[in-house]
């Protein structure tokens, strides 16, 4: 199984996410922004960090990266597509998922360990966990903040396509305290915490992050 | 506009020059005179005078800083030492480590967040030099008193700054300090520390070698950032309209700069440079004469070749520029094209400025005209030299000869409320507001981050090879006795680094002191140089490198003196480390050390407005012993944790916290124990079993467990305990 | 040379946590004209020459797909 | 129900990392109107009533204090 971990200019998880896919038992295909190139890989994971120093908007010149248009292409088809963090921004900002991930609400970037609850267990990146299974993995952002209007926000709920939401006191200022969501087809998922940080309890703080990257391997076997 | 070229120099000497604005005394001034046997252009009196500042020349603590090469001890570890932009130390397995701190104290009181972010920035450069790839950074913060209005200023945007820069470059933070005192309030201290890892064939030097290999200057454009000094010049050079204005303040593009590290690390890998220099105070004039100067004094320049942000910028102004950003690099000609293809992949703007030649010369030209034509080492490295008077100051007898009188806890209650007391004092409350705005978890190599004893980084993911670092001062020590003071912050730094599990290899330093010109701020630097140098010896720890910031006062108040140590150690295996919180219940808790009554300079002196006594006197023997100790057992300690400000107290406070596991700790003499602050101390949770493996002076004073923090009689519920710990800063500053 | 100006606000239902810590920040200093703030984004766009409706026309595009993001904010674009 | 509008931009010696990197972005979508972008804050402030000179006053006196960072900031205030 091939992943590949996509590097624009700024990103900075891009070692961790392959380590991730690693250690999760598949080979990490790195990624280039400027290349059209999918390099015939079975998954894509958008890491996290500051693409292009997140000016403007986080995500948001990275959409029309070239490699970019080859992700929505093959995404609309069916491929699983991971974003986290700054990779999630990406994702709304190429409207493969619907929302805006806004400004922190306490306007500070915010790096602690956050629990979790897994809402949905059918997309493409969450079968190996249970329904409403508490972990805790690394959140840390600036710009986390979930916004979308009433009607998105409905339809995210009603479609259960909320994939964790954050317990407790709201990190961020998210609607619903939605920390994650897929599309209608449950192959494209944006998460804003850090799963790739929680693989190894010596660098992270569980190893509740690794299911994320074992669920795409079940996936894509089970196809 | 008319250019002060070398040949206009020759023929009109007795042009009046605007030195003394520029901050040359007359004597300096007809130094350079007598070196280039006619006056100065403006663009070579420009370079001379940024160059001979204090910052760059080191001309007050030269005289006192050589004690570190004299002193040295004999180190194998020791690749690069004192001179190079940084140190590297050979940390085994093929791996070579360096590391260094910098000062960015006064920009950060005019711009806190521009100030601070651009501080990182530049220590960033400093390692990425050196040929490694940046993996860490820390930053030991000075501010005036916690409650102070300009506090809420300086404060939070000097947080903000730090992470928004260090983030975005990637780089995870891994410790630092926070301490308020009333004299950093018009001068806070910024101090940040980088570390670096490479191959010990990677390493790279500040040298321009080799005629015909090629000046290459790449990274950021250049604009008028922090030349407010040499606009002086350009205003006389070119008549009553003046130049535009210029900014005071340099801002810093982190993405920019992390875009700058890939493509380096790229270009490095290749081995494509002969040298390389990064720019930092004093821009191009800096970096063209220190690399001309470290090889073989030969090099031409076209200036006007420099890539442009401000289109309006002089020649002075462009060789004096601070832009951020910007790395400068020796290439030979069959490599050029594929560093240029590099810098293309990265977007990174690039140009050839000029060549490496024969001959002992920086030539400098604007569009053909000769400007700049000096000996580059009278520039860089035999800048003036100054033997400072210095004389201890009259207020150390003064404060020596205090008794400290501080009310002491015995009953029940009065041990609670002095728990929550420095539970909850701006100095020791729990600092998180600040360290969760620094992504700690980027790269995934962070073993240890704060509020740890030591950061702690993985160098080596196959071999489990680590290294730790951990920096220290002690100001109110060092008012006290600046020469022990020394000695002290860095026993506590090593010390912090063997109870993580490392072992200390290498020292670096950034002493922060008020005006060199004051006497009594010039003696309490030599001490600390003394001390310092003195204190390494005996430790048989070399000092790598590291920096002189003075100045640093308000009017005629100068800050405490403050030298932050930064000791590097080394671990052969992450998995072996020792966290500072106690994790689990029904372990031993032992006190490795001897506590005597060491009020003076303590937190509990301080929180009584109590500023005298003496500092104790370090026994580094001792340290040694403790550090030994620590090292051979470490695989009894469940946890370890130092104990410093704020004594047993704090120690209790932070290592029950951490994991919400509370202790039953029995004392003899309560308010001593627990407010002394004796170096040389740590608290150990070991497994009942294991007592018999302690084999240094320790003392049993309690175990683990429950939910309380109970001492004698005296029970505080944790919850309680973080309440007051945690409620701090965000009330301070939310 | 002409000069563009593209201002981009957060659509009103759109929670704005910089406007708002403004708007709590004012009265602390002593200030209590406002009764809301909103903090948006301007962009100063130079041109060569005298702008023209066609690069008018052009900005607005840019704006519509870069500038700003249509799922959260509203903006106005003028020659100034 | 007034509103007063403060604009606030980077003086522009100062480096502008934000409006340079909208800069670079443009030409890559195909625009290609731009010679230079920079990128600055739009404050929206509601007031009760009719805008008054001394509320613009009050708002430009709170610009200096706040909105703005005179040390590398310039800012504009009018009423919209
Ligand atoms: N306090 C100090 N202790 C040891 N070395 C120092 C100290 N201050 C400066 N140095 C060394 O002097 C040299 C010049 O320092 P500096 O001009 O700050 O370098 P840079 O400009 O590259 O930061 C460096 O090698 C630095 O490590
Ligand atoms: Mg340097």
């Amino acid at each position: 199984m091939r992943i590949g971990v996509v590097t624009f200019p700024g990103t900075l998880d891009d070692r961790d996410a392959a380590r991730a896919v690693k250690y999760a038992g598949a080979e990490a295909v790195s990624l280039w922004h400027g290349d059209a190139d999918l390099k015939g890989v079975d998954a894509v994971i958008l890491p996290g960090g500051f693409s292009y120093g997140d000016y403007l908007r986080c995500g948001a010149i990275s959409s029309f990266a070239p490699v970019m248009t080859e992700i929505i292409a093959q995404a609309n088809k069916g491929m699983p597509v991971l974003g986290i963090c700054n990779g999630f921004q990406v994702l709304c900002e190429a409207h493969l998922l619907p929302g805006a991930l806004t400004r922190n609400h306490e306007l500070h970037f915010l790096c602690r360990d956050q629990t979790l609850k897994i809402e949905n267990t059918t997309s493409a990146w969450t079968t190996n966990f249970t329904k409403g299974q508490e972990i805790v993995i690394p959140l840390k952002n600036g710009e986390g903040s979930f916004q979308c209007d009433d009607e998105t926000l409905k339809a995210l709920e009603d479609s259960n396509r909320i994939i964790a939401r954050y317990v407790g006191e709201n990190p961020n200022g998210s609607r619903n305290l939605i920390a994650g969501i897929t599309n209608e087809r449950g192959n494209v998922v944006g998460l804003m915490p850090h799963p790739e940080h929680a693989i190894d309890s010596l660098t992270g703080p569980t190893t509740d992050g690794l299911p994320f990257f074992t669920s795409v391997l079940s996936a894509l076997v089970g196809k | 506009m008319s250019l002060d070229t070398v040949a206009s120099a020759q023929t009109s000497p007795d042009t009046k020059q605007p030195f003394a604005e520029l901050g040359l005394k007359p004597d300096e001034y007809a130094r350079i005179k007598e070196i280039l046997n006619r006056r100065p252009t403006s663009s070579e009196l420009a370079m001379y005078s940024v160059m001979w500042s204090e910052h760059c020349s080191y001309k007050s603590s030269k005289v006192h800083l050589k004690q570190f090469g004299e002193k040295a001890p004999h180190s194998d570890a020791l690749l690069v030492g004192i001179g190079e932009n940084a140190g590297v130390v050979d940390v085994g397995q093929g791996y070579a480590v360096t590391f260094k701190i910098e000062s960015h104290n006064h920009p950060s009181f005019i711009e806190p967040y521009q100030g601070a972010a651009t501080g990182v920035g530049g220590i960033v450069r400093d390692i990425l030099t050196m040929g490694a790839r940046p993996i860490a950074v820390m930053d030991p913060l000075r501010f005036g008193p916690a409650d102070a209005p300009d506090t809420k200023r300086v404060l939070p945007g000097i947080v903000a700054g730090i992470g928004g820069y260090g983030n975005c470059l990637g780089l995870p933070n891994i410790g630092g300090e926070i301490t308020f005192d009333q004299t950093y309030l018009g001068n806070p201290l910024v101090n940040a520390l980088c570390v670096g890892v490479m191959r010990h064939d990677q390493i790279k030097l500040a040298k321009a070698s080799g005629a015909g290999n090629l000046v290459v200057l790449f990274g950021a454009k250049t604009g008028g950032d922090g030349i407010g000094g040499v606009s002086v010049l350009a205003s006389e050079t070119f008549g009553a309209s003046g130049p535009a204005k210029r900014p005071s303040v340099q801002v810093g593009d982190p993405f920019v700069e992390k875009v700058l590290i890939e493509c380096s690390l790229e270009i490095f890998a290749e081995d494509l440079v002969v040298g390389i220099q990064d720019l930092g105070g004093a821009g191009l004039s800096c970096a063209t004469s220190e690399l001309a100067s470290g090889g073989s004094g030969g090099m031409q320049v076209q200036l006007d070749k420099v890539p442009l942000r401000d289109p309006s910028l002089s020649p002075e102004e462009i060789l004096m520029s601070e832009s951020q950003e910007r790395m400068c690099a020796i290439v030979e000609p069959k490599h050029i094209a594929r560093f240029l293809e590099i810098c293309a992949k990265w977007d990174v703007t690039v140009d050839v400025i000029g060549e490496v030649t024969d001959g002992d010369s920086l030539i400098i030209t604007w569009h053909g005209e000769v400007i700049v034509d000096v000996p580059p080492r009278t520039v860089a490295h035999e800048g003036p030299v100054y033997n400072r008077p210095f004389a201890q100051p009259d207020y150390i007898n003064i404060v020596n000869a205090q008794n400290i009188d501080v009310p002491l806890p015995k009953t029940a209650a009065e041990i609670k409320a002095a728990m929550l007391t420095i539970a909850s004092t701006p100095n020791l409350a729990d600092k998180s507001w600040v360290t969760s705005q620094y992504d700690k978890y980027v790269q995934g190599n962070t073993i240890l981050a704060q509020p740890e004893d030591a950061g702690m980084v993985r160098v080596d993911e196959t071999t489990q090879l680590g290294v730790a670092i951990s920096t220290d001062a002690n100001a109110n020590w060092s008012y006290l006795n600046p020469y022990e003071g020394a000695k002290l912050a860095l026993a506590e730094a090593a010390r912090n680094i063997a109870v993580a599990g490392a072992k200390p290899l290498a020292v670096t330093n950034c002493l922060n002191f008020g005006s060199p010109e004051d006497p009594g701020v010039m003696w309490q630097f030599a001490e600390t140089v003394r001390g310092l140098a003195d204190g390494c010896l005996e430790m048989g720890l070399p000092v790598t490198g590291g920096n002189v910031s003075f100045y640093n006062q308000t009017g005629d108040v100068a800050i405490l003196p403050t030298p932050v140590i930064g000791v590097l150690g080394v671990i052969q295996d992450v998995r072996t480390r020792t966290p500072m919180g106690i994790p689990a219940a029904g372990l031993d808790l032992y006190l490795l050390g001897e506590t005597k009554n060491d009020l003076a300079g303590s937190e509990w002196a301080f929180l009584h407005n109590q500023r005298g006594g003496n500092s104790p006197i370090a026994d580094l023997q001792r340290e040694m012993k403790l550090i030994d100790f620590l090292l051979a057992n470490n695989s009894i300690f469940k946890s370890a944790h130092d104990l410093s400000q704020g004594g047993l107290a704090a120690t209790l406070i932070e290592a029950t916290l951490k994991n919400n596991i509370g202790a039953t700790i029995t004392l003899t003499d309560a308010g001593i124990e627990l407010l002394s602050e004796t170096p040389s101390r740590v608290l150990i949770a070991i497994d009942p079993q294991d007592a018999a493996k302690i084999t240094y002076p320790a003392t049993k004073i309690g175990t683990t467990g429950g939910t309380s923090l109970t001492i004698n009689d005296a029970e505080i519920s944790l919850a309680e305990l973080r309440t007051a710990h945690t409620e701090t800063f965000p009330k301070l500053f939310g | 040379m002409g000069k563009i100006v593209v201002d981009v606000m957060l659509k009103p239902e759109i929670l704005d946590p910089q406007g708002k810590a403004v708007a709590a920040a004012l009265p602390r200093l002593g200030f209590s004209f406002a009764t809301d703030v909103r903090q948006g984004k301007r962009f100063e766009i130079t041109v060569d020459g005298d702008v023209t409706p066609a690069q008018i026309a052009e900005v607005e595009k840019a704006a519509e797909v870069l500038l700003a993001n249509p799922v959260i904010e509203t903006f106005t674009v003028r020659s100034e």
